[in-house]
């Protein structure tokens, strides 16, 4: 959590009892704008079930692309793959794919 | 320099407004503080202030306004009387919460019912604890002056707070009264652009206002608390310097008259304070030691000024133009706080009284005051409240019945009842 | 106030790359709301503020102090977009023409879900399409108090299924009460508005274009959005998309959009569904019998007729 | 908590509060219509007091706004050579000088109610004084009767500004305040007549005022 601490606030970094991170609070509880993804709240632990993308049946015609609701769909040049660090399993791109090319699969039939 | 006309409280704060170079307002009618909104359309209209007015549907949007305006950087100015107030009352801990410093004006009104629009404080103090500055003009020079220091004080980045200022309605928003209008040069002196902390700008995104989890509950409010803690050294030094570029200087948080060798204090905030005085100085006159203090701030409360004011007074008594229904002790808002802020100093030793006047708008007159001081000095005179520590171990039943001594009156009723005597 | 102007987006190929919205967020698996905020900053681009009403899309989204915009976010209260996003408004333009500040003028974003756009925060609305503020306000409607637990709205559907309308022998069709028509009331009742229309997930060409043509537009815009919810609703997570497709093939969500006080039908199923097919496809509706469904079948008839859909097998012959 | 079985002994001492030199004035109009020339004249006195130096204010009685057409409403002024210290005393309890903006206020209106004995009263009328006079309340001290025919001088100017406190844009003493304050200057000498004219919109119609108003002794 980064500390913006304008006078008025808490103790910037400052030992609260404890000397906790709890009091090194933003201003306000301002929140800073995340880049590329937003580490405070990752949601791969939320997946049952896995999509598998076939990347060589993948035509990247990009419908699950875009009907991600967490932008999950990684595009490469000839196909799309999934970012599982934040991926919840929904299950959307399984069932949009026209060409069938991505499975869902028991998260724990993986080991990582 | 600047320049002095008669002018209504309204018309003073418009002037404020104007020169604080404000730029979005957001208005919505109710009396009696319309008029500061009628006059900033005109000038507006005129030419003389450039802003945008939003002509919003309520004092709910007129807070929400401010909100979204404040967080994008401008100088934001509202205004409400009354249950306009209270409507409002949603948006005014996101506003102090996001440490936007909007201020708003607030003529004070009756809460209905009595559906009259007579002045009552009760309005503005529902809303007193929810991380505002606050504090009472008396005249219309105060109100202006008001304006000003409000903006300086609730703009410092150590304070970075939004401000109530109040004034009672009717007497002070529509009698016209002597104002020096500040040249425009000097209020530039003393009130710098506003230069927020934070802007909404999507050059550098933030979010305002996330969901938090609780262990940032603690930590959030307790800037919130600090910044008001902050914000009596920020307005007492803002008033010092206000006293040297405009040459009036005004105590900041509690303003003393007659009060240096008092036996006897009273308590008062807002319009009233005028007659107050008025009845204070005759008695002084009379050879009556009693004296008077009146409450600038109200938010943040002084409470180490007027513990050391009162220091050595045997009675204090606090004047309150407010309803409050079943507050502890029976008296009003202002009774409670002063209690409390007087209750390290040997409150065994003196006594507290409370009066609930002026309510609905109604005048208190001379004679209640010349009431209240006759009932304050009655108590002095029969000598100090033994502490109740005395009472327990010492068991005396006239001590006992001394602690029993009616303590809070309604006015004119207590009066009229011959109520008052020990 | 120069501006670029929002181009139309044809293909899936030319959206946006850039993720404004970022992977993170508390929403739920299958979020339609989700979908659809993405959907508006890819349309929107950078330069753009967003105001959050409170409802799912602020509390799922900020949950515990973060953010996933990387553009600049405001919270507001469930009752206030409006005038929120009127204030933001009114200070850039306050702002940039006293030249206390430069820059563009960015595009103003209200992201309010159905109960801060239709119930509680209707007046704010009101007010600040009839001010003609220059902004886009977005109802993503998912048609009940989700964030609370899914309790009804005034765009709740007759029939549906809510922990406050729970069907029972008393009340065999739950909610009794036909929805709010929120497009059409703002579209009739403002006239300064200039820009009104419909959109739905399961259509996103036409959804960012209906975004960016609301924010093309100098004032006051407006866009509901129907925002199917699998929590709410009833339905996998994996259907959402199939459930909004259904909505618009059934003629229970129309798409149109009004300009220039010009009402345009801007896709009409061929051969419209009945509205079963739909119905059946959510939990909230498994309590109906025929003789309900025969009346929303009934109602979305009209529904159809009223916004100029062509009669049923007359777009063959058109063709 | 009970009281004591009596009260405190007190009787308000009304002498020590008398304010020496503080005058009073008000003005009895007829809302909407003729609510701004009661504003005017209460204005206008309190500006031209206030160039000369003194101590004043100007307000309406907020009891009787909003007004509604041709209801009887008040303004007041309060005008001293020192400090006002019943300044938020709401009302004028008894005014030096009453003005009648409109004659047929003078038939069933207290408005000689609280009248300082010896007091002036100012009426726009082309009536005679005595005419006047048969409508007054025998015994209310009144000392001094003046009357203008404001009407015939000037005519009544109309705006909605200057409500609820607001400055008003049209400009103070343009209609029958100017005639009607030149006449109260005629009649107790108030303020002097180029204070007067210093603050109106038509100082000529100030200075024709205060000429012919017409004086009858009373008392």
């Amino acid at each position: 959590m980064s500390v913006v601490n304008h006078g008025g606030g808490a103790p910037a970094g400052s030992a609260g009892p404890g000397g906790q991170d709890r009091w090194k609070t933003p201003f306000a509880g301002d929140a800073e704008a995340p880049v590329g993804e937003n580490e405070r709240m990752i949601t791969g632990g939320w997946r049952i079930v896995r999509p598998v993308v076939d990347t060589k049946a993948c035509t990247n015609c990009l419908i699950c692309w875009i009907y991600c609701p967490d932008a999950c769909i990684v595009r490469f040049e000839e196909y799309v793959d999934v970012n599982y660090k934040y991926c919840k399993g929904c299950g959307i791109c399984t069932r949009v794919c026209p060409v069938l090319c991505i499975t869902d699969v028991p998260e724990l039939d993986f080991a990582d | 320099m600047g320049k002095k006309a008669l002018l209504t409280g309204v018309v003073a704060v418009a002037h404020a407004v104007k020169m604080a170079d404000v730029d979005v307002i957001a208005s919505y009618p109710i009396r009696p503080y319309t008029g500061v909104m009628s006059e900033l359309a005109r000038m507006i209209a005129d030419g003389e202030l450039d802003a945008e007015m939003i002509r919003a549907e309520g004092e709910h949007s007129q807070l929400s306004i401010a909100y979204g305006a404040s967080a994008a950087g401008a100088r934001t100015f509202v205004g409400s009387s009354g249950v306009g107030v209270t409507y409002a009352y949603e948006v005014y801990s996101p506003i102090s919460g996001a440490r936007l410093p909007v201020q708003m004006m607030i003529a004070d009104r009756t809460l209905d019912p009595p559906g009259d629009f007579g002045s009552e404080h009760t309005d503005a103090l529902c809303c007193r604890d929810q991380g505002w500055l606050m504090g009472w003009a008396e005249t219309p020079q105060e109100a202006l002056d008001m304006c000003l220091v409000y903006y300086r004080a609730g703009e410092d980045p150590q304070v970075s707070l939004p401000q109530y200022a109040c004034q009672d309605g009717y007497f002070v928003s529509h009698i016209t009264g002597e104002v020096a209008i500040p040249d425009p040069a000097q209020v530039r002196e003393f009130l710098p652009p506003f230069r927020p902390v934070r802007v909404l700008d999507p050059a550098k995104p933030i979010a305002v206002g996330p969901q938090i989890e609780p262990s940032m509950g603690p930590p959030l409010q307790y800037q919130r608390y600090l910044a008001m803690q902050e914000s009596r050294r920020v307005l007492t030094e803002a008033y010092e310097e206000f006293a040297g570029i405009f040459g009036r200087r005004y105590a900041p948080l509690v303003e003393a008259f007659l009060a240096d060798d008092a036996e006897v204090l009273l308590v008062t905030s807002g319009a009233h304070t005028a007659t107050a005085r008025n009845v204070v100085q005759k008695l002084r006159g009379l050879g009556e030691k009693i004296g008077l203090l009146k409450l600038r701030s109200i938010r943040p409360f002084p409470d180490r000024e007027l513990a050391a004011a009162c220091d050595g007074a045997k009675v204090v008594g606090v004047l309150d133009n407010d309803a409050a229904f079943g507050i502890s002790g029976g008296g009003g808002v202002l009774y409670t706080e002063v209690c409390t802020a007087l209750q390290g100093g040997g409150l065994g030793d003196r006594e507290l009284l409370g009066f609930v006047a002026g309510l609905g708008g109604e005048v208190i007159s001379r004679e209640e005051f010349y009431w209240m001081a006759q009932v304050m000095l009655d108590r002095a005179r029969r000598g100090p409240v033994a502490a109740s520590g005395k009472r327990e171990s010492g068991g005396d039943a006239g001590l006992m019945a001394r602690e029993n001594w009616k303590k809070t009156f309604w006015l004119p009723f207590d009066m009229e009842a011959g109520e008052g005597a020990a | 106030m120069t501006e670029a102007t929002l181009a139309e987006i044809r293909s899936f190929r030319r959206v946006p790359l850039e993720e404004l919205y970022v992977p993170g967020h508390r929403t739920c698996a299958g979020c339609g709301p989700a979908m659809i905020y993405r959907l508006v900053l890819k349309a929107s681009g950078r330069n753009t503020i967003l105001v959050g009403p409170t409802g799912c899309m602020y509390v799922a989204n900020t949950s515990y102090g973060c953010s996933p915009w990387e553009v600049p976010w405001i919270h507001a209260q469930i009752t206030n977009g409006g005038g929120v996003g009127a204030g933001i408004e009114a200070a850039y333009q306050v702002l940039l023409r006293k030249k206390k500040r430069t820059g563009e003028f960015p595009n103003i974003i209200v992201m309010a879900g159905d109960g801060g756009a239709a119930d509680i925060g209707l007046q704010s609305l009101s007010a600040a399409m009839y001010r003609d503020h220059d902004f886009l306000y977005i109802c993503y409607d998912n048609e009940a108090y989700a964030n609370t637990g899914i309790q009804v709205s005034p765009t709740t559907p007759w029939g549906a299924w809510t922990t406050f309308t729970p069907a029972g022998p008393e009340v065999p069709m739950g909610h009794k009460i036909w929805p709010k028509d929120l497009a059409r009331m703002i579209a009739a009742g403002h006239p300064d508005v200039k820009y009104v229309a419909t959109a739905s997930l399961a259509f996103p060409l036409d959804l960012l274009n209906k975004v960016r043509r609301g924010l093309n537009t100098r004032g006051a815009a407006f866009v509901h959005i129907q925002a199917p919810c699998p929590k709410g609703w009833v339905f996998p997570a994996n259907m959402t998309v199939d459930v909004a497709k259904a909505a618009v093939e059934t003629g229970m969500w129309l798409l149109y959009e009004i300009s220039a006080r010009k009402h345009r039908v801007t896709y009409q199923p061929k051969q419209r569904k009945p509205v079963q097919e739909y119905l059946s496809m959510m939990g909230r509706f498994d309590h109906l019998v025929p003789e309900h469904i025969a009346r929303i079948q009934s109602w979305a008839d009209l529904r159809c007729r009223e916004a100029g859909f062509a009669p049923a097998g007359s777009l063959e012959q058109l063709e | 908590m009970s009281g004591g079985d009596r009260g405190v002994a007190w009787a308000f001492p009304r002498e020590l509060f008398e304010e020496k030199g503080l005058r009073q004035v008000t003005v009895w109009t007829r809302g909407v219509v003729l609510i701004k020339e009661a504003r005017d004249v209460v204005t206008a006195l309190a500006g031209a007091a206030a160039r000369e130096g003194k101590q004043s204010q100007a307000w309406e009685n907020y009891v009787d706004l909003p007004d509604r057409i041709n209801v009887p409403v008040k303004a007041y002024a309060r005008i001293s050579d020192r400090p006002i210290e019943s300044r938020y005393i709401y009302e004028n309890e008894a005014p030096d000088i009453v003005v009648v903006v409109e004659e047929s206020l003078v038939k069933g209106n207290p408005i000689l109610d609280g009248l300082r004995p010896g007091g002036t009263l100012v009426v726009n009328t082309r009536r005679r004084p005595e005419e006047i006079a048969r409508f007054l309340t025998p015994g209310s001290g009144l000392g001094l009767l003046a009357v203008v025919d404001a009407a015939g001088i000037a005519t009544t100017e109309k705006t909605l500004s200057g409500q609820e406190g607001a400055s008003d844009a049209s400009g103070i003493g343009g209609g029958w305040a100017a005639p009607l304050s030149g006449a109260v200057v005629r009649a107790c000498g108030l303020v002097g007549l180029p204070s007067l004219e210093a603050v109106v919109k038509a100082p000529e119609a100030a200075r024709i005022g205060y000429e012919r108003t017409i004086l009858l002794e009373l008392a």
